[in-house]
């Protein structure tokens, strides 16, 4: 009960204070101002209150600009960090983030919407794909996943960027939760793609282990990035060769 | 930017100008707290807290001049009750006016009364029947206890009797509880 | 500084620091206390936020105070708060970016904290603007070691390491793993229910704290200083 | 006639244990050396005593008169000599003491002239006073003056009169004793009850463990012969002789705590107080004797018929105590109260005297925290949350108390009967219903004070208004004087006077008093111009009427 | 001194904990000889530290200790916590399980019949949070020879991927999962009759054994009717409506915990709800959350989740369903005091 009353700033907490109802002490008496009129009070105060939001809002502004550009930079590097984990910075050169191509809204990735892909390119080769995909059977609710698919066919790497599985159960897809070593989800590292559609785990008669008692997380995982990859691998000569920020939608059609 | 600024300088000034009229507008009256403080206090009137009465000590407390612990006839349970009421700090009873005694009522002893009236001046709820050069008797029943008849009597006949328990005013004891347990009394209760 | 005037300052750090602790006593400023404390890291670097949004705070507050009318003093607490925590906000973003994701939503909501409006409230409108900041950083510093407590605790009791994520501050630094490679690590701790199981161990641990050294010196009842108008 | 019977929720059934006490009739039992008579053995005003310290009394004189319509009289039970008139231990958990008559019997027994009284004539009113005056109180334990039951009320009749023979504790049997020696006169009385409060039926109940007695008042009530009275078996469940549960089964009426049950047509009198309305209507016999059931740990336990008055100890002789009884009790088991004191007298409550020895009543079991398993609440016969009330009466948390109903409560016991933890549930509602009264008691003197304190305020402000307006009068009548005075003391107040009339007043008033005080400091001073010293004269005559008028002022020596 | 009544019926809290204690042997019986003596050594670990714990803590709280000891909650806690955790499990989990049970459950709020929450359910729910690989492993019906038991339970060596199974529930929800309908995730034949080979026979012997407990006035109808009655009713809408997404009420009255839920667990008057009223309230509250939990959250069986969520209810309901007290029939319950 009397937390329930301290958490309402109005009554402050209980031993500091004299009187319970206190009278602004130092603050700008009104008593200066008599007999106070509304019109009177009311313009004193508006004009209080502008000033002072002039004044903070001119400090949050100035903040603003001075951050914009490094939180831009810091933006960037995130995202360069985290496609690392799926395609080392070293095998490519190009500016990965600015090279890319608008995929259409595609069954197989599990994305309702359009999803951007990444092109790395060494010079002028083509070294890989980076793009998103979706698995819908997590045990609770979608996962999401960075797909790399190297240009020779190969699987760069998968990565789960984000997921709702059991803690300390299901969430071993995500290498940040996965006590295992190697972590689970290296196994998807430079595998074929030839046979993307069938993979599975090995419950089920594919060759992807899982950890007894959690199946069905890394069996989501599997099946989304094998129906992903298999539906752009046959694409990705095309897809590199589109110009920059142009739609792939021909290239499915 | 500049924007900015200009939608959050409106902003204020209408939400200052409607403060600032609001806080002229819709100012509060009355204070119906010393009443609820006035119901704690146990109207004995005695003056033991330095007021001349229990409303004014009340009113005294909800000013923020006197503190909780300054009336020994309400007691230690009396100063709970206003530090409740007040989410005020527990405090135990100031010595400096008193200190809690088992409640007594005054008898005049009728054979050195004068009848001078002195104490029926003095008493401060009409507790005192009697008439100049009559000898005077204390109704027991609407006695608080006060003392304050005590002193001016010049002929020293009143005493204050403890109050002793008859079966009418008998009450059932709190029953032995067998496991060790204090209730109410926790210190760190009283910290919070 | 005179004599007096010191012991009114410890008695300022006295209270934020146990007294009048906002995490253990006041139990104020809860949601993000519980939210971010599954790691030391997070921990301390919410509280280290707050800290600096408190005592920044409270001494602008208390420097503006003879300024400030009655009537529009909340909107302009906030406003002042507001400011600062999105600067602090930016700051972040800018410059602790992996940090700032995932404090996420914690630290634009250190406005909405109540302790810190209630302290702005209470203490910096009525006192000279370094008393007012000395009081918000103490009792910053009271949320910063109950959450540095309770962010060490659940780490190593829910993942048997200490100082993960470390390296999102220091790059390059590693995670203690305290416990061994082997602690099978008790979940429940890092998750939200932890977050409550054990701060209300620590309430319970402090007022047994309390009660046994009152019970200790029973009559020694210390003058209290009156803060309000030191 | 009644061809339904309903039922209470609750109760428990404890082996009654009746038949000890049940194997010989009722003796007589002979006069004890002294008689202690308290006044107060009802609920109501305390009697006056009408007797002094020596002066004799012959059986059946009253000795208490009535204090006010709700109280009763009490009378001598024998003649005999007055002793004291005294604080004595009262059969009262507390063991403390109350005003009692005590009576050194002649042994002559010498009764008083009766008056009789043709109640058959009589005004309902009449009776009713009569049967106040013959201190008929109800029997049953409750003790409450029968003459202000035997009141319709507003609706001017009742429907159904219970005659209430369901004696539900265990060891208790003076009603079925008394059912099975005077089954008639206990049914006569009900009639003249009926006939009061013009009730349509008349249901005479007990329970179905008291054979003898259902056909004891069965065959009476054939012989009387009136149809609209009936002999109600119910079945034996504790506490099926609380007045509200047995007005339940026989009718399905539930009266609230609070209520009386005429407003709901129904009034419910012990078979005893039948008996003794019986005895004072017919034969003008004032109540001075009743049945008292002595049992338990005693050799030969039965029934004695005892004149009140007689100390417990003189019982406990006849029943012949056990050595190793531990604790006595007034009332059976389940509801009795513990004598602390084996000398109290017998009073119109005492219905038992139980004796109890570790064998009989094992002491209980060290209490264990409640699991709230909700036994109590079954077996509770008001329908309350036994362990809720326990829970906030053990924690003082009295307000929650009431709201879950403490006072509806009849403390029957059953709750701490039936609890597996042992915990003594009724006398932590006992404790907080004594402190809730002690609260109201307290809380009621605070406001009658308040108000007091307030209007003495008021009337002291409007003594002081008086005078000052007396004051203000005087001064008007002689205004001229004042500039007159020159050099007097009160010109100094002249310029500030005329802003506020009322203020100018009071200031006037002051500056005489100051005045006064100067001229009395001044009285030995030589060299006093005439104005000064015609001032000072007119001052000190001032002084003197003043003094004469209020006469409090007068100076103590 | 003490005062009226002096009788008293011969009954105690021991009394009404040993009778529960011999109400779950059937089923206990049951589950031993369809998956072996594991959960035989789980009850001695759990009530040994159950009994340590409280001991510790009575002294700790300077109570009587020997007396309290002797009520036998502290066993029923541990039977309880045993009983609801797949009998493999190491013996560390289960000391950690039963030592939050009663030292944080029960002690730290006050000890026997102050506690909030049901403190074996506490310890089941800080187990699954903690743990949820080890809590999702229960031994094959075939079961395994005693020393091998006992090395899973004392010893490290948990290679269990040869013998262990899901519990039906969790078959259930990994097959509706992989896009199977019910009837196709039925016809596999760990699944028996109804609700899983051998679980079937456990669930019917915690009935046998509520019945029991009702027989012998420990507890009361209303809390296994309601609890029952609402666990049937929603399954069986969910089920007319989509066969093949809801499995049938018959399969959720006899899978997991719901039989020894709703004679064992919601019965609980400590941590339950009281009136009558209440009661059916709290026991349909229940199931209708553990029902939702096994349709659609992230656990398989979500009876211990749903106790403890109705726990926190209790105060509310009980207040709400205060039974008119006699003669008060016609006024609100709370219709103002005296």
């Amino acid at each position: 009960m009397s937390d329930a009353e301290r958490d309402t700033p109005a009554t402050p907490p209980a031993a500091d204070q004299a009187p319970a109802e206190a009278v602004p002490n130092g603050l700008a008496p009104h008593e200066l101002t008599p007999p106070a009129s509304a019109a009177g009070t009311a313009a004193r105060s508006a004009l209080l209150l502008g000033t002072f939001t002039l004044i903070f809002t001119a400090l949050m502004a100035l903040t603003f600009e001075a951050t914009r550009e490094p939180i831009r930079a810091s933006v960037e590097a995130r995202r360069l960090e985290l496609i690392a984990q799926v395609l080392p910075q070293g095998d490519y050169d190009n500016a990965l983030l600015t090279d890319i191509v608008q995929l259409p809204t595609l069954p197989a990735l599990g994305i309702a919407g359009p999803v951007t892909l990444h092109r790395a390119r060494r010079g002028a080769d083509p070294v890989a794909l980076v793009f998103e995909a979706q698995a819908p059977d997590g045990y609770s609710g979608t996962i999401r996943l960075l797909i790399a698919l190297r240009a020779d066919g190969t699987l760069g790497g998968v990565r789960v960027v984000a997921h709702k599985e059991t803690p300390g159960l299901g969430d071993y897809i995500d290498p940040a939760k996965d006590r295992a070593a190697p972590k689970w989800i290296a196994q998807f590292a430079g595998r074929d793609t030839a046979q993307a559609d069938n993979w599975t785990v090995r419950k089920d008669g594919g060759d992807f282990a899982y950890m007894t008692g959690a199946t069905i997380s890394p069996r989501a995982v599997v099946r989304a990035a094998g129906r992903a990859v298999a539906a752009i691998a046959p694409a990705r000569e095309a897809l590199f060769g589109l110009p920059t920020g142009a739609s792939a939608g021909e290239v499915f059609k | 930017m500049i924007t900015a600024l200009l939608v959050m300088a409106g902003l204020a000034l209408v939400l200052g100008a409607t403060l600032g009229a609001a806080s002229v507008l819709f100012k509060t009256q009355g204070d119906p707290l010393v009443d609820k403080i006035d119901a704690i206090l146990p109207q004995t009137q005695c003056g033991q807290c330095g007021y001349p009465g229990c409303k004014p000590y009340a009113t005294a407390i909800a000013g923020g001049d006197a503190d909780i612990n300054q009336c020994p006839p309400g007691g230690d349970e009396g100063v709970r009750k206003l530090a409740d009421l007040l989410g005020r700090e527990y405090k135990p009873l100031n010595a400096e006016h008193g200190v809690e005694k088992p409640k007594s009522v005054a008898l005049i002893d009728e054979a050195t009364c004068i009848g001078c009236t002195l104490c029926i001046q003095a008493c401060p709820v009409d507790a005192i029947v009697g008439a100049a050069k009559q000898m005077h008797t204390i109704v027991g029943d609407l006695c608080t206890g006060c003392e304050l008849c005590v002193p001016p009597c010049p002929a020293d006949c009143i005493d204050m009797v403890p109050v002793t328990e008859t079966v009418e005013s008998w009450k059932w004891r709190y029953p032995v509880f067998e496991l060790k347990v204090q209730p109410a009394t926790l210190p760190a209760k009283e910290a919070a | 500084m005179n004599l007096e005037e010191r012991t009114a300052y410890g008695d300022i750090g006295r209270k934020g620091l146990w007294e009048n602790n906002t995490a253990l006593v006041q139990l104020l400023g809860l949601c993000p206390l519980l939210a971010v404390s599954n790691t030391l890291v997070n921990a301390v670097s919410l509280a280290l936020a707050t800290v600096l949004v408190m005592a920044l705070a409270s001494g602008a507050v208390a420097a503006l105070r003879t300024l400030i009318p009655y009537e529009i003093r909340i909107p302009v607490f906030i406003l002042i708060i507001a400011a600062l925590v999105t600067c602090l906000d930016l700051a972040f973003n800018a410059w602790l970016h992996e940090l700032y994701l995932v404090l996420g939503i914690f630290i634009p909501l250190i406005v909405t904290n109540c302790i810190v409006l209630a302290r702005v409230e209470a203490f910096a409108a009525k006192n000279s603007p370094l008393a007012a900041a000395w009081d918000g950083a103490a009792m910053g510093v009271g949320l910063l070691w109950v959450l540095a407590l309770l962010g060490g605790a659940r780490e190593l009791i829910g993942a048997g390491t200490l100082f993960s994520g470390i390296d999102m501050i220091i790059p390059g630094a590693q995670a203690l793993k305290v416990l061994g490679d082997d602690y099978p690590g008790l979940l429940i701790a890092i998750l939200p229910p932890g977050a409550f199981i054990l701060l209300g161990l620590l309430i319970a641990a402090r007022n047994a704290w309390v009660a046994r050294a009152a019970a200790a010196r029973p009559a020694a009842p210390h003058a209290p200083v009156d803060t309000a108008s030191a | 006639m009644l061809n339904k019977l309903f039922s209470f929720n609750g109760g428990v059934k404890p082996d009654p244990n009746k038949s000890a006490s049940t194997r010989e009739p009722i003796a007589r039992l002979a006069l004890p050396p002294q008689l202690v008579i308290p006044l107060h053995q009802h609920i109501g005003g305390t009697p006056r005593p009408l007797v002094t310290v020596g002066s004799t009394v012959l059986g059946g004189q009253r000795i208490g008169a009535p204090d006010g319509n709700v109280s009763s009289a009490v009378h001598a039970p024998t003649s005999g000599r007055v002793v004291a008139i005294e604080p004595r231990p009262m059969p009262h958990a507390s063991g403390l003491s109350s005003p009692a008559v005590v009576i050194e019997p002649d042994g002559l027994d010498t009764a008083i002239e009766r008056e009789l009284f043709d109640w058959h004539a009589a005004a309902p009113g009449e009776i009713r006073d009569f049967l106040r005056d013959a201190g008929v109180v109800g029997l049953g334990g409750a003790v409450f003056p029968s003459h202000l039951k035997l009141n319709p009320g507003k609706s001017g009749h009742t429907d159904t009169l219970v005659i209430n023979g369901a004696e539900c504790e265990p060891f208790i049997t003076c009603d079925d004793m008394l059912m099975r020696a005077e089954p008639g006169n206990i049914l006569r009385g009900a009639l003249i009850m009926q006939r009061m409060l013009a009730a349509k039926q008349v249901l005479v109940a007990l329970e179905d463990n008291k054979p003898e007695a259902a056909a004891a008042l069965k065959s009476a009530a054939r012989a009387l012969g009136h149809a609209s009275l009936e002999v109600v078996v119910v079945p034996t469940r504790y506490p099926a002789g609380g007045a509200k549960q047995l007005i339940r089964v026989l009718t399905g009426i539930e009266v609230p705590h609070g209520s009386r049950s005429t407003d709901f047509g129904v009034q419910c009198f012990n078979v005893a107080t039948a008996l003794a309305v019986w005895r004072a209507l017919e034969h003008g016999e004032p109540l001075t004797r009743r049945i008292v059931t002595v049992t338990g740990n005693v050799e030969r336990p039965r029934n004695f018929d005892v004149a009140i008055g007689t100390p417990i100890s003189h019982l406990f002789a006849a029943a012949g105590l056990k050595p190793d009884t531990d604790k006595l009790i007034m009332g059976g088991p389940m509801m009795g109260i513990p004598l602390p004191n084996i000398d109290a007298p017998v009073v119109k409550a005492t219905n038992c005297l139980l004796a109890s020895s570790p064998t009989l009543f094992a002491p209980p079991e060290p209490e264990l925290p409640c699991i709230r398993c909700g036994e109590c609440a079954r077996a509770c016969p008001a329908d309350l949350q036994p362990f809720e009330l326990y829970w906030h009466s053990r924690a003082r948390n009295f307000g929650r108390a009431q709201e879950y109903k403490l006072f509806d409560c009849i403390e029957c016991g059953c709750c701490a009967y039936v609890c597996p933890s042992h915990i003594p549930l009724v006398d932590y509602y006992r404790y907080a219903k004594s402190e809730i009264w002690a609260r109201e008691r307290d809380k009621d003197a605070a406001d009658s004070a308040r108000e007091r304190f307030e209007f003495r305020n008021w009337r002291a402000d409007r003594e002081k208004e008086e005078k000052a307006a007396k004051l203000a009068a005087r001064n008007a009548a002689k205004p001229a004087v004042k500039p007159a005075d020159g050099a007097a003391p009160a010109a100094d107040v002249a310029p500030s006077a005329g802003e506020d009339p009322k203020k100018a007043l009071i200031e006037a008033a002051m500056a005489r008093a100051r005045a006064q005080k100067e001229a009395v400091a001044a009285k030995n001073t030589d060299a006093l111009t005439p104005a000064q010293q015609a001032q000072i004269d007119a001052a000190e005559e001032r002084r003197k009427r003043a003094s004469e008028l209020s006469g409090s002022d007068a100076p103590v020596k | 001194m003490y005062n009226s009544p002096y009788l008293r019926q011969n009954t105690s809290v021991r009394r009404v904990m040993v009778t529960v204690l011999v109400a779950m042997l059937p089923a206990i019986a049951m589950q031993v000889w369809l998956f072996g003596i594991g959960l035989l050594l789980q009850i001695a670990i759990a009530s040994a530290t159950a009994l340590a714990c409280e001991a510790a803590m009575l002294s700790l709280r300077r109570r009587p200790v020997a007396r309290a000891l002797g009520d036998g909650s502290a066993l029923v806690t541990a039977w309880l916590i045993a009983v609801c955790l797949p009998p493999l499990l190491p013996w560390w989990m289960i000391v950690i399980g039963t030592s939050f049970a009663i030292i944080i459950g029960k002690h730290l709020y006050g000890g026997l019949g102050q506690n909030p929450f049901n403190p074996a359910m506490l310890a089941y729910c800080v187990l699954i949070i903690s743990f949820p690989a080890l809590m999702s492993q229960w031994p094959g019906l075939q079961g395994s020879d005693a020393a091998t038991q006992l090395n899973w339970v004392l010893g490290g060596e948990r290679a269990l991927d040869a013998v262990t199974g899901a519990t039906p529930l969790d078959a259930l929800r990994t097959g509706l999962l992989g896009n199977a309908d019910v009837s196709a995730v039925m016809q596999s034949p760990a699944f028996g009759h109804v609700a899983g080979a051998g679980w079937e026979w456990v669930a019917l012997a915690w009935g046998a054994g509520g019945l029991l407990l009702l027989a012998l006035r420990i507890i009361t109808w209303h809390i296994p009717a309601a609890f029952l009655g609402a666990m049937a009713l929603v399954s069986g809408v969910a089920w007319l409506i989509d066969p093949s997404h809801y499995a049938s009420p018959a399969f959720h009255l006899l899978a997991g915990g719901t039989m020894l839920g709703a004679f064992f667990i919601a019965t609980d008057p400590v941590s339950g709800a009281t009136t009558p009223r209440g009661k059916l309230i709290f026991a349909a509250g229940i199931a209708l959350i553990a029902w939702l939990i096994r349709a659609f959250g992230a656990y398989p069986d979500g009876i211990a989740f749903a106790v403890l969520l109705l726990n926190i209810c209790v105060p509310l309901i009980d207040i709400k369903t205060q039974p008119p007290v006699f003669g008060h029939k016609v006024e609100p319950p709370d219709g103002g005091a005296r």
